[in-house]
């Protein structure tokens, strides 16, 4: 394990950028998702990395984390691409810059 | 010297960012969502160099095996948006997107090159045994366990409720379906 | 009989666990209610047969089981039932006549909106009726005794539509709570004396020995003995209930109610319960050398035996009739148990129940049958037109009058009047005893001739018979009338030894010993000359109309005058407590307005002057400065809104950029 | 006996130690690869050719007998067939998906096989999670059918792809299911230590297998079930159902290609079975006492074959279901059937170890559902029936 900590830190910061550029910047509400996804992952990586680097690792205390991350990213994916169909069903788009009725 | 490990490292990584970027960036969306399946396994990957086999193989169940093609599916159902002419796939303020991302990249990446106290060696040896994360699951985090039990549970109907056609939708035929006609210049649409 | 005792709670639990059911129920589940209801009852009678059968048998001549219910401060109550042979026979009377009366009530209510409420009511009302007579705890039975006042209070203003019947339901229950507040002292006096309320424990109950000296040791004011004061507290409540002298005047208005409530719980059941009550207290009433609240009963009993009985002449309502009737045969019935003891007023009890649901549920066919016509008055010649009814409300009417021999009354009553006859202290309850006899036989000649006989009222529809539903109970509770008697004759007295866990002797000489033969002539006597006068007076004389005066009102006048106003009870009631309660309440009501009133304006005056002020200051100061700030928050509200215009991508894009700013101000405060 | 059942682990290490050190543990690697490679291909082969006679037996003819002896060599002419057959790409189908296809679905298989004990000592590599890479990497093979069916630019593609989708997300549930008592009885994700925990015999001569208890019985038949379907074996090949979709997913494929995924779709089958054996039949355990002179890779390779043959028996048994048969199958029986098991299974671990009582309440306890959950599912099948992948 020669690779240093803040290489792991920095691709999860690539990561993370590229998910929120990409959520940022894309139309599609399913990119959006996508695009978080990515962010999520990268925050995963991240626990995973300082749980192996830390000096407690026989605490397990990120990797539970990080599954428990995983499952919230399972229903948190189900419900957001049910509400992307929901959505496209009435407004016939999933294109966020469409969707702006709740402006104030 | 570099070890092989190191190389699998940055290959890896390579890979992982080459794809999460294709995933933000192709046009079409199912390349999109297959990227991005290939970069969650290539983290996957990562999960398992850094000695978190559970983890990494719950990733690549749970991102490759569920929730790719869960976004497959959501744009297969949402297909008739891709299409439009003369439509760009970019948001209009994209540029500006952008350009918070990159700083947000520049801050992050300022702060861990910055940072002194991340120049630490790892610990020469870390296990998650299954075992243990069992025992720890049931013991110290049984109740984030049922909680999220509970909360898949929700999640499940709740994506159901939401999804499913409402009643006045669902057309019932009387006895059988009568097979539907294209439209002339209805192309079929599959991407 | 161990078994038995500890699943008793069974029997009450059913109809309850159906009243329960039935109360969800909705309107038109009509049905289901009454297959509940009925269902529910018998199988409580089902149960109280295997009840009384294993008392016939049993050894130990009383079983209890006890249970704790719960404790205040390591001070348990407990609670239980008890099975001996005075339980036995009132589970038998009380499920047997439920389950009967419910039956009937499927043709009498048949037509009622409120088919399902009427057999939830009922079923609640058998379960804690069934509940008071298991109890082996006078709070148990306490909490029944209410809860059977309850049901009664909701049945007797079942129709409360009826502006009459809402009256005569709250009059039941305002009066009966007036003797209550005698029991509920009594309770609590017995358990600061003896500490338990358990009836029966193992030598440590409040009715047995250890528990009863110590009672009479105790004396209180007048030098009473405390057993006496307490017994006659106890007492109170059972005048209230069974309607007694002087708090009888709810029972004849609660004939408002549907009739097979009345003669559920009116004439043989609730009413009933006072007579058991002071049954169940025996012991402790009968307790010390000189039982002195026996002797109030006594007279208690005697005096309402023949004042009732003196109304019921001059009454013309064929319920209310039956009602008066009802009280003056409580009346006997506490005679009975304060000249001859349990077993003498049991009897009469247990007679008299089978009789007296009889007449009424006849009466109810009558009704029925005339199309809700209750004036006897406006009646006649039903004889042919309701042969069934008029059979078996004869076997009722002979039973109720004495007839000798074949009849269940004769029997009864010759108990009772034995008993007062032998009883040492005055003879005066033995002649009240007889001339209550005699009235009883004149006024019933009297209603039957007027009903059953003579011409048909000129009615616009003619009375018919009613459905076999309504007949046949009548039929069984006949054969009862007429048989149950014979359960106690001076020569089999089987029912008598039973209550007193003896062996019965068959001595067919008793019927002739002593004064007994005396006593048996006389009474035939008595009947036999009621039955005659009555008779000649009111069989020849069927009114030709409604208006027309009564044969006795023409002769007695002034006598006449008197009954027919009930001794003027209530109006003396009107004049006296109620008139006493009024001028209190006024006073009260003075007090609240005019002292406390005037304090409390006084303060609210002040707080208006302090008010007013307040208000110019706020208005002046606070509120120019809070308008000032309010502009500027729309504005900003403005400003915040311009910012939220919808779009996801743009909040995050914000989001990002505070995210960087946040890591830009890390960099520089660790730099 | 020992040299013979450690016969491939000694042939292996030997090889390996001619190598120089520096490499060793790669060459030892790359030897199990070969090795697994050369067994199951050979395996691929025998079985294609084997299951045509089967069936042509079972369907009273002969089936392939013209190559060679028996017709033994049909298999290599059907891959020379293949490998010189012209591959065609549909001139509208995305061709960078379209190539990747087959091999995003053949390479996870060959994975898989990495976990698998095939005898004692004999797995490629211990994982202690051996169980969840197992079924990660077969989740993989999904987006590979959907890439197969989406790139093709079909309507017979597509659909054959969300069927097949469908059909394996549906089928995946109970097989997992199915498979955790397993994993509660032996407390262990490794397979070899489920394989131990299978090891020795109750009352002297019942082997501890899994599949001798009742839930483990129900859960090997749930398992069984969901394999077949979620390799697309008969009666579950709807998604290549020739005659309503003309292969499904497999349209627009031909030459090397189809041949990659005719190969990944059986090497699927043979990893889901073998961990089926692994599972429930006691891995390589011999079956009684007096048969474990024969070695544990031999006893593996029994019931593996057993499993084989009883999937073409199937196959040749059984019609096809339709879709929504299939799906409610899924979702409405076995589903429920597997969450009993496991209920069952903890009732069996709790209940003290009175063999005959226990035996009885268990059965009794999956039975009585069993029975309920059958009448239940057969009266929903008579509903109009509807297309939801197919408008």
């Amino acid at each position: 394990m020669n690779t240093p900590l803040t290489h792991y830190l920095i691709l999860s910061a690539l990561l993370f950028s590229i998910g929120f550029a990409g959520a940022v910047a894309r139309r599609s509400a399913i990119l959006v998702l996508i695009g978080i996804e990515l962010m999520l992952n990268a925050a995963n990586l991240n626990f995973i990395a300082f749980w192996r680097y830390g000096p407690h690792t026989e605490a397990l205390t990120g990797v539970m984390f990080v599954l428990f991350s995983i499952a919230i990213a399972a229903a948190e994916a189900a419900v957001g691409l049910a509400l992307v169909i929901a959505i496209y069903r009435q407004r016939k788009t999933a294109q966020v810059d469409c969707l702006d009725a709740l402006k104030g | 010297m570099v070890m092989p490990n190191e190389i699998a490292f940055y290959l890896i990584a390579a890979f992982t960012v080459a794809f999460a970027v294709a995933a933000m960036t192709l046009r079409r969306l199912v390349h999109c969502a297959l990227c991005a399946a290939a970069a969650f396994a290539g983290l996957a990957m990562i999960y398992l160099k850094l000695d978190a086999e559970f983890v990494g193989f719950a990733q690549l169940l749970v991102y490759v095996g569920a929730i790719a093609i869960l976004i497959v599916f959501a744009v297969l159902l949402t297909r008739g948006d891709e299409v439009r002419p003369g439509h760009s796939q970019s948001s209009p303020s994209w540029m500006a997107g952008v350009a918070v991302a990159v700083l947000v990249l520049a801050g992050m990446a300022m702060a861990l090159l910055l940072s002194p106290s991340l120049q630490r060696p790892a610990p020469s040896a870390a296990v998650a045994p299954v075992k243990k994360i069992g025992e720890e699951l049931m013991t110290r985090y049984v109740l984030p366990l049922e909680m999220v039990g509970v909360l898949l549970t929700g999640a499940l109907l709740g994506a159901v409720v939401i999804a499913m056609r409402e009643e006045s939708e669902v057309k019932r035929p009387a006895r059988w379906p009568a097979p539907r006609r294209a439209e002339p210049g209805e192309a079929i649409n599959l991407r | 009989m161990e078994h038995v005792v500890q699943y008793l709670w069974l029997i009450p639990a059913l109809p309850l666990v159906m009243a329960g059911w039935g109360a969800l129920l909705k309107r038109d589940r009509r049905r289901l209610a009454a297959s509940l209801a009925i269902g529910g009852v018998a199988l409580s009678w089902l149960l109280s047969c295997v009840a009384f059968l294993a008392s016939l048998s049993a050894h130990p001549f009383r079983e209890t089981w006890s249970f704790r219910w719960f404790e205040i401060a390591e001070t348990p109550v407990p609670l239980g039932w008890v099975l001996d042979p005075l339980t036995a026979v009132m589970l038998m009377m009380v499920a047997f006549l439920s389950l009967l009366i419910f039956i009937y009530s499927l043709g009498y209510m048949a037509r009622d909106d409120n088919f399902t409420r009427f057999f939830c009511f009922m079923s609640l009302f058998a379960a804690a009726m069934l509940g008071l007579v298991i109890a082996n705890s006078l709070l148990l039975l306490f909490i029944c005794w209410e809860l059977v006042g309850l049901c009664s209070y909701l049945l007797i203003g079942f129709w409360f539509e009826k502006p009459a019947a809402a009256a005569a339901a709250k009059k039941a229950f305002i009066v009966t709570r007036i003797g209550d507040i005698g029991l509920l002292l009594g309770m609590l006096w017995l358990y600061s004396r003896s500490g338990t309320l358990l009836f029966y424990d193992h030598g440590h109950g409040c009715l047995e020995q250890s528990s009863l000296a110590r009672l009479v040791a105790g004396t209180t004011v007048g030098g009473m003995a405390v057993s006496t004061a307490i017994s006659l507290l106890i007492f109170a409540g059972a005048v209230g209930k069974s309607g007694q002298m002087p708090l009888h005047v709810w029972l004849p208005d609660a004939m408002e109610g549907p009739t097979p409530v009345s003669a559920l719980i009116h004439a043989a059941t609730m009413v009933a319960a006072g007579v058991f009550l002071v049954a169940r207290m025996f012991p402790l009433m009968s307790a010390g050398p000189h039982p002195g609240a026996l002797q109030v009963i006594t007279w208690v009993g005697a005096v309402t035996a023949v004042f009732a009985a003196a109304i019921a002449v001059a009454q013309n309502d064929i319920k209310r009739i039956i009602a008066y009737s009802t009280i003056s045969q409580l009346g006997y019935m506490m005679m009975g148990l304060g000249v001859g003891g349990v077993a003498v007023g049991m009897f009469h009890l247990i007679t008299h129940a089978f009789f007296k649901s009889l007449l009424f549920l006849g009466a109810g066919s009558v009704i029925h049958g005339s199309q809700g016509e209750r004036d006897i008055r406006k009646m006649g010649g039903l004889k042919k037109l309701m042969p069934w009814t008029f059979a078996t409300y004869a076997a009722g009417m002979m039973a109720l009058c004495g007839v000798p021999l074949f009849f269940s009354g004769f029997w009864s009553k010759d108990d009772i009047l034995r008993a007062a006859w032998n009883w040492p202290v005055s003879a005066i309850p033995f002649c009240l005893g007889a001339a209550g006899m005699f009235l009883t036989a004149f006024y019933m000649t009297r209603q039957v001739s007027w009903v059953f006989f003579g011409k048909p009222a000129d009615s616009r529809a003619p009375a018919h018979e009613s459905p076999a539903v309504m007949t046949i109970p009548l039929a069984i509770l006949a054969v009862f009338a007429v048989l149950g008697g014979f359960l106690g004759t001076p020569a089999w007295p089987w029912f008598q030894s039973f209550l007193n866990g003896e062996k019965t002797p068959f001595t067919p000489a008793a019927l002739v010993a002593g004064p007994q033969l005396d006593l048996l002539l006389l009474s035939t006597l008595v009947v036999g000359a009621a039955f005659f006068l009555g008779w000649r007076i009111y069989s020849k004389a069927a009114l030709q109309s409604p208006r027309e005066k009564d044969p006795l009102e023409k002769s007695l006048p002034a006598l006449f005058w008197l009954l027919q106003n009930k001794f003027f009870i209530d109006e003396i009631y009107a004049a006296t407590v109620i008139r006493l309660n009024t001028a209190f309440s006024s006073f009260a009501d003075w007090m609240d307005r005019v002292i406390w009133g005037g304090a409390v304006s006084a303060v609210s005056a002040l707080t208006f002057v302090c008010a007013r002020i307040n208000r110019a200051f706020d208005e002046l100061g606070i509120n120019a400065g809070f308008d000032f700030g309010c502009d500027e928050l729309r504005g900003a509200g403005g400003f915040l809104s311009w910012m939220q215009n919808g779009r996801v991508q743009h909040y995050l894009r914000i989001a990002g950029l505070g995210l960087s700013l946040l890591l830009l101000a890390l960099i520089w405060g660790c730099a | 006996m020992n040299a013979l059942d450690q016969i491939f682990v000694s042939t292996e290490h030997w090889l390996a130690g001619l190598a120089p050190a520096s490499v060793r543990p790669l060459v030892a690697m790359l030897l199990i690869i070969a090795g697994l490679m050369a067994v199951f291909g050979t395996c691929f082969a025998l079985t294609t050719i084997l299951e045509r006679k089967t069936l042509g037996r079972m369907q009273n003819r002969f089936g392939p007998n013209r190559v060679g002896p028996f017709g033994l060599f049909q298999p290599v002419a059907d891959g020379i067939k293949m490998l010189i057959k012209e591959d065609i790409v549909p001139f509208s189908a995305d061709k960078a998906v379209h190539f990747l296809a087959p091999l995003a679905l053949t390479v996870p298989v060959w994975l898989a096989f990495a976990v698998l004990p095939f005898g004692r000592n004999m797995s490629a590599i211990e994982l202690d999670a051996g169980i969840l890479f197992f079924f990660a990497i077969g989740s993989a093979s999904e987006l590979a059918v959907f890439m197969a069916g989406w790139s093709s630019q079909n309507k017979y593609s597509l659909v054959g792809a969300m069927r097949a989708i469908a059909q394996m997300i549906s089928y995946e549930v109970p097989l997992v299911l199915a498979g955790v008592p397993v994993l509660m009885a032996a407390g262990s994700l490794s397979l070899p230590d489920i394989v131990q925990a299978q090891s020795g015999f109750a009352l002297g001569w019942v082997p501890r297998w899994f599949a001798f208890t009742p839930w483990g019985l129900a859960g090997f038949a749930v398992f069984f079930i969901a394999a077949a379907a979620e390799s697309n074996r008969c009666p579950f090949d709807l998604p290549e159902g020739e005659s309503e979709l003309i292969a499904g997913y497999l349209t627009e494929y031909s030459g090397f290609k189809y041949a990659l995924f005719f190969l990944g779709e059986y090497l699927g089958l043979f990893a889901v079975t073998g961990l089926a054996v692994t599972l429930f039949l006691g891995g390589w355990q011999a079956p009684a006492r007096w048969l474990e002179w024969f070695p544990s890779w031999g006893w593996f390779t029994v019931k593996f074959s057993a499993l084989i043959f009883l999937f073409i028996w199937i196959r040749a048994t059984l019609p096809r279901l339709r879709m929504d048969q299939l799906l409610n199958f899924a979702w409405k029986f076995l589903v429920p059937l597997a969450l009993i098991n496991l209920f069952v299974a903890a009732v069996w671990w709790k209940f003290p170890a009175a063999m005959a009582i226990r035996w009885l309440l268990c059965a009794g306890l999956l039975a009585v559902p069993y029975v309920w959950l059958g009448r239940h599912w057969r009266g929903g099948t008579t509903e109009l029936r509807r297309y939801g992948y197919a408008e």
